[in-house]
């Protein structure tokens, strides 16, 4: 794999710009109030070991991102390897920094993770991302910033803190949110995909379909949900058996409900194209050699198609994932809830908080199912480009 | 509830069921105190943390005279009572701190121009002085809100003088207030918000008494009031004990410092002998 | 999302094409605006008429609480129309400006860090991206614009690149055969090319920045969030559908008069 | 054999067949010919019932066929078309099986058979396990003649199966067809638009325009005056010429010939045998500018063919 360099600069020139002119932390006296940027100078002040490592870091960086030719030097090579552990560093770093003169409470201060460090961590993930091995990398970085959250190695970090506050409520968030964008897929894809053969097999429907399908991507998801409320309270006061099945207004059914109609489309049409783009002398022959429908469906269609009907599962969960923070508006839980609770709380870091789950969660399903498109795509023997059938 | 009042009410409600041998699921965190409400009256929820003045908007049709909602004493009777007949919920003993809606600015700019109560800030308004307040939709359109506020002090706010925010959490907009994001020097405060003091910043007095009387109770639904009848008895010492001061020293415990919302609760059971 | 290609769907595209062909060039452009002209009667109408057809129906609804809407419908539609416009023009200039960019340098590297970075940026929700910057930008429009404008450049970007990659060789080589130099060629064979899938990208920006403006609530940005969310908040259904309807109007109109514009039948 | 009477097809207002009348008797190839949009394929495809018909009557084996399921009636009868059509998720032995296994024959039955098959048609016994997308245009033809004849149906309906592949296999393929052919003597509908490859392969010419039949005949049929300007036209002045690839020198009845007289013609000319085709002799005379050449009937004899043989047989021939 040949390095990419442009990555590496551009990289470099994001995390140094961070480094230099914007605050890596904002130290807190307390959860609300205004905190005390900390830029990289006020971090180093007085520790001279730590400023030596940070030069002579920075300047093999410089060096790395600067050649032209992939170096021969294993020290050079090593550099995105030993940038992995700078974020999870600067965590412990910023958790056991203060700002100078000041009477701090620490059960309530903490140190809230600012601009500059997140574009550090974007700097070094793009240059890495160039890297060889530039996957195996980033997950590293992600991995090692993580472990020292996740083992309470930053105790200050205002990340952690409000991590401990709702640690429950977290793991329940997150599990309701992976609940909501995997299940509303999973009851889609039945639908989704006989209407996908419904719209190949007629022409007359097609459009009605496709129309249809169309409208509930377009419509905001916002206004699906206030607009879901009304039929569904209206149920669930009328009809008990709706009520006991735990049908209601607000909560998880009106989300789920929405996500399921709005996943509908990239599973349909990505159905719809994935049948359509079997050669029509492979359908032929079949129905020829005295296969019936449903075999052709089941031996051939199916299978041929199933890649592209893949790929439109997996724009379906990525863009469920991102959805579902908007269950949190209607007491559908998820990690909107934490986003929308920091936002309304002013307290940026729970929305941080709920954020990095999200983005996290859509990355790796995207990957995880990329994956599993690729081996499909293989094993279907057709060599078909299924990037162009997305919506 | 999204609010810190909302989880250390919940917390404590929770510590002192449990601690009495009444099995509970946490759903704290399940969502503003409107869908609450609803997912009580569906049987979603057994208990939840509600406001007396909420009755206004829970049967519109029988709370026609406003000034029952001025009152502490008729606006928990009456909510208490037409919930109990249409939907079988029961109105505990509610804490005596007035959550209501009030307005707040800054301790200097009200000291520099000489505003006390709601009809100085009505003339510093109406002298046409820069004035920004940011609030709450629930607030901003509601009749015994800021609409009721402006017609009780004949003053009215042109849409550039008003931030709305959708979530009625006053902490972001105090935050505002005090840090002056985008010039606003008024916000929505809440009667128990802790802390004000910690900001610098008052509360406008309100002569008129615009706002219903917001007092927090534990509402139960009937059917589980009747499994378990010792519930009323539990809470009640509990929710006699949290008077206004006490309340706001909590929130700001939880708002501001950022502690987490159990520990306080139990912290404050502890330390007045509910718990052990 | 990630990664997939914003194309248009032909089945879609084409119900306005089944024109017969012996109407005229007036019918037939008539007839294709039809439905997205329909969407934006419904808007209009919705948005001057809705306090009128509210009092007539009111003997049916049943009692609302003591909320009435502060703005009225049309100043919330304004600064809706206003925030997605804005964002979304310049999100469109930005990776029009961009996708040229990286199309015209033929440069692997760079093509691959502009869709990389879009593909990851779409995976941030559009809800962070607004709560996220109210530190920055502080409450209002502003803060709902930055985020609409990031989030509307990650499609156009993509389809721009990917249009202008798509075209068959070919037609550039007979470009160049003829005498074309590079920057002719990409004024007069690469742009109009590509168009059709740039703009299906727009209309993908479009639509998403419509329906993500209505978070813009949360920030005190206005527009038609205002409504819905304080709705859902007090569980009022009529103020949720004063706001809803004319979203969807509003989305349903820009998806199909862009689905019009993109067919090219005429 | 396969008789269809009076077969209508309409597509809307767009008559595709107008009353066609067809038989083809058991073992018999019959080639339908005619520019592309004649009906050719439309008839074809009547005949497994791909294509239902508005009146009429199709006859497979003395059986109507519209008294069949038509999932059963297409097991009995093998198809093959221009794109191939192989599954490309099946490896080719899963492909050549299909038809036994919906026929439910017993698995070690199909490996017998899909072996013998591909024996037949010369492709190796390693290709069993590839799949389609690594063989090559002519080897994929070859899988979907077997899978067309893996059930050994007794009929076998050809839509111009060798239509995409070049030249030089294409006529290998023929070669190969005709051999299989003429050791398994299937009743065949064979559907192409190059009268080459109809000359070649049929025992039966018909030419179709406009969904109807215009003529049907032994390609010699075509060798003399033709009336219908139609098929005149579309058969080509050539025609002659074209047939003479059909013949071989053991046609023209070699033993009534003269032996070769004289001087060999100069060394390291072409030897011409006894299964050279005509138009190889036509194209030797005309190479050396000679009126006769030396046919070879067995080692060292030599017959002598002239012009004038060739012109006798193909008048010959068109008398048929």
């Amino acid at each position: 794999m040949k390095e990419t360099f442009l990555k590496a600069r551009v990289g470099l020139t994001l995390g140094v710009l961070g480094i230099v002119f914007l605050p890596l932390g904002t130290f807190r006296p307390n959860r609300v109030v205004r905190g005390i940027p900390l830029d990289g100078e006020a971090l180093l002040e007085g520790r001279i070991l730590l400023a030596l490592a940070a030069t002579g870091l920075v300047t093999a960086a410089v060096i790395y991102a600067l050649r032209e030719r992939e170096g021969k030097l294993f020290l050079l090579n090593g550099v995105p390897w030993m940038l992995s552990f700078v974020p999870g560093l600067l965590m412990l770093i910023l958790s056991s920094a203060r700002p100078v003169g000041g009477n701090f409470d620490l059960e309530v201060a903490r140190m809230s993770l600012s601009s500059g460090y997140w574009l550090v961590f974007a700097g070094i993930l793009m240059l890495q991302s160039g890297a060889p091995r530039g996957g195996v990398l980033m997950s590293l970085t992600v991995l090692i910033s993580l472990a020292v959250l996740g083992f309470g190695l930053a105790p200050h970090l205002a990340l952690y803190k409000e991590f401990m506050n709702i640690e429950v409520a977290f793991y329940a968030e997150l599990r309701r949110h992976l609940t909501l964008s995997l299940a509303s897929v999973v009851v889609a894809l039945l639908p989704g995909i006989l209407l996908g053969y419904i719209c190949h097999r007629h022409q007359r429907l097609r459009e009605w379909i496709l129309g249809t399908v169309n409208l509930f991507q377009v419509a905001p998801t916002l206004s699906l949900l206030g607009l879901i409320m009304i039929p569904l309270t209206f149920l669930s006061r009328n009809i008990p058996l709706v009520a006991e099945l735990g049908i209601r207004g607000v909560g998880f059914a009106p989300a789920f409900i929405i996500l399921t109609l709005y996943c509908l489309l990239p599973i349909t049409a990505n159905a719809f194209s994935g049948f359509d783009q079997v050669e029509t002398a492979v359908v032929d022959s079949a129905l020829a050699m005295g296969m019936t429908r449903r075999q052709i469906f089941r031996q051939v269609l199916f299978p041929l198609a199933l890649p592209v009907i893949f790929s439109g599962i997996r724009t379906a969960v990525t863009q469920n994932v991102g959805n579902t923070i908007l269950a949190g508006l209607i007491g559908g839980g998820g990690m909107g809830a934490l986003i929308f609770l920091g936002l309304s709380q002013s307290a940026t870091d729970l929305v941080i908080l709920g954020t990095i789950p999200v983005v996290l969660m859509a990355l790796i399903l995207d990957a995880v199912f990329k994956l599993v498109e690729e081996r499909m795509t293989q094993r279907a023997g057709v060599t078909h480009d299924t990037l162009d059938a997305g919506i | 509830m999204l609010d810190s009042e909302g989880s250390i009410f919940g917390k404590m409600i929770i510590q002192i069921l449990n601690a009495n041998g009444i099995e509970t699921v946490d759903k704290v965190n399940f969502g503003t105190p409107d869908i609450l409400r609803k997912a009580l009256e569906n049987g979603e929820v057994d208990l939840v943390l509600d406001y007396t003045g909420s009755g206004q908007y829970y049967h519109p049709e029988d709370a026609t005279d406003t000034s029952i909602w001025n009152d502490p004493q008729t606006g928990y009777d009456l909510t208490a009572k037409l919930d109990k007949e249409k939907m079988n919920l029961l109105w505990l003993t509610p804490a005596s701190a007035n959550n209501t809606e009030m307005i707040a600015i800054k301790r200097e700019f009200a000291e520099e121009n000489g505003i006390v109560t709601m009809e100085d800030l009505a003339g510093y308004i109406n002298a046409g002085k820069p004035f920004k307040l940011i609030c709450s939709a629930g607030f901003a359109e509601n009749t015994m809100g800021l609409l009721g506020y402006e017609e009780a002090y004949n003053f009215k706010l042109r849409d550039d003088q008003l931030i709305i925010l959708s979530s009625g959490n006053t902490a972001e907009m105090l935050k505002a207030l005090s840090e002056g994001t985008n010039e606003v020097n008024a916000s929505l405060v809440y009667g128990t918000d802790g802390a004000l003091d910690k900001m610098n910043l008052i509360v406008v007095e309100d002569p008129a008494q615009v706002p219903p009387v917001y007092l927090p109770a534990p509402v139960l639904r009937g059917e589980v009031a009747e499994v378990y009848p010792q519930i009323e008895g539990l809470l009640k010492p509990v929710f006699e004990s949290m008077d206004l001061e006490t309340l706001q020293k909590l929130n700001a415990q939880v708002a501001y410092d950022g502690k987490d919302a159990a520990a306080v609760a139990d912290a404050y059971l502890k330390e007045n002998g509910f718990l052990k | 999302m990630i990664s997939s290609v914003f194309l248009g769907d032909p089945a879609i595209d084409t119900i306005n094409s089944a024109a017969a062909p012996e109407q005229g060039k007036f019918a037939r452009h008539l007839k294709k605006w039809l439905v997205p002209g329909l969407y934006a009667l419904g808007f209009l109408l919705w948005i001057f008429f809705f306090d009128e057809g509210l009092s007539a129906l009111s003997p049916w609804l049943p009692k609302r609480a003591a909320l009435q809407m502060r703005t009225p419908l049309h100043v919330l539609a304004w600064q809706h129309f206003f925030m997605v416009a804005v964002s979304t023009s310049l999100a469109v200039a930005t990776s029009l400006l961009l996708g040229s960019l990286v199309h015209l340098t033929q440069s692997a590297e760079l093509k691959s860090l502009v869709l990389s970075v879009s593909a990851i940026g779409e995976t941030v929700p559009s809800a962070a991206v607004i709560a996220l910057s109210v530190p920055l930008l502080g409450y209002g429009n502003l803060t709902c614009m930055l985020a609409l404008y990031l989030y509307a450049i990650l499609p156009v970007v993509r389809n721009t690149i990917v249009g202008m990659e798509t075209i068959a060789h070919s037609v550039r080589e007979a470009g160049t055969g003829m005498g074309m130099t590079r920057f002719q060629q990409f004024l007069h064979i690469d742009i109009p090319l590509a168009a059709p899938i740039i703009l299906t990208g727009i209309r993908t920006a479009l639509v998403i920045n419509i329906s993500a403006a209505t978070i813009g609530a949360t920030v005190g940005a206005g527009g038609f969030g205002v409504p819905i969310i304080s709705g859902i908040r007090v569980y009022d259904p009529v103020m949720v559908v004063q706001g809803s309807v004319p979203v969807l109007f509003m989305a349903m109109f820009a998806d199909k008069s862009l689905r019009v514009m993109t067919s090219n039948d005429i | 054999m396969i008789r269809l009477t009076q077969v209508f097809k309409a597509y809307g207002a767009q008559e595709a067949l107008k009353g066609v009348d067809l038989e083809v008797p058991e073992g018999e190839c019959a080639v339908l010919i005619g520019p592309s949009g004649c009906g050719k394929s439309t008839l074809l495809k009547t005949i497994n019932r791909m294509v239902g018909i508005d009146s009429g009557r199709i006859e497979v084996n003395e059986q109507d066929i519209a008294g069949y399921q038509p999932e059963l009636l297409r097991r009995q009868i093998g198809y093959c078309i221009q794109g191939v059509g192989l599954f490309p998720h099946f490896t080719v032995q899963d492909n050549i099986a299909v038809v036994p296994r919906l026929l439910k024959w017993p698995e070690s039955q199909i490996e017998v058979r899909v072996k013998a098959l591909m024996e037949m048609s010369g492709l190796p016994d390693a290709y069993r396990f590839k799949k389609p997308k690594e063989l090559s245009g002519g080897e994929a033809q070859r899988v979907g003649v077997c899978r067309a004849l893996a059930a050994d149906p007794p009929v076998l309906l050809m839509d111009e199966p060798f239509g995409a592949v070049d030249p030089l296999t294409r006529e290998r393929l023929q070669l190969a067809f005709m051999e299989i052919q003429r050791a398994l003597k299937k009743t065949v509908v064979f559907v192409t638009h190059d009268v080459e490859e109809a000359i070649l392969l049929a025992d039966r010419v018909v030419v179709m325009n406009q969904g109807q039949i215009l003529d049907a005949g032994a390609p010699g049929k075509f060798a003399g005056e033709v009336e219908e300007p139609f098929v005149k036209s579309f058969l080509g002045s050539e025609y002659p010429l074209k047939l003479l690839r059909r013949y071989s020198a053991k046609d023209i009845g070699l033993a009534l010939l003269p032996a070769w007289r004289g001087a060999m013609p100069e060394s390291g000319r072409r030897l011409l045998r006894m299964d050279s085709s005509l138009k190889e002799i036509l194209s030797e005379m005309m190479r050396h500018g000679l009126q006769e050449v030396p046919v070879e009937v067995e080692v060292d004899r030599y017959v002598r063919v002239s012009y004038e043989d060739l012109a006798g047989h193909l008048k010959e021939v068109s008398k048929l």
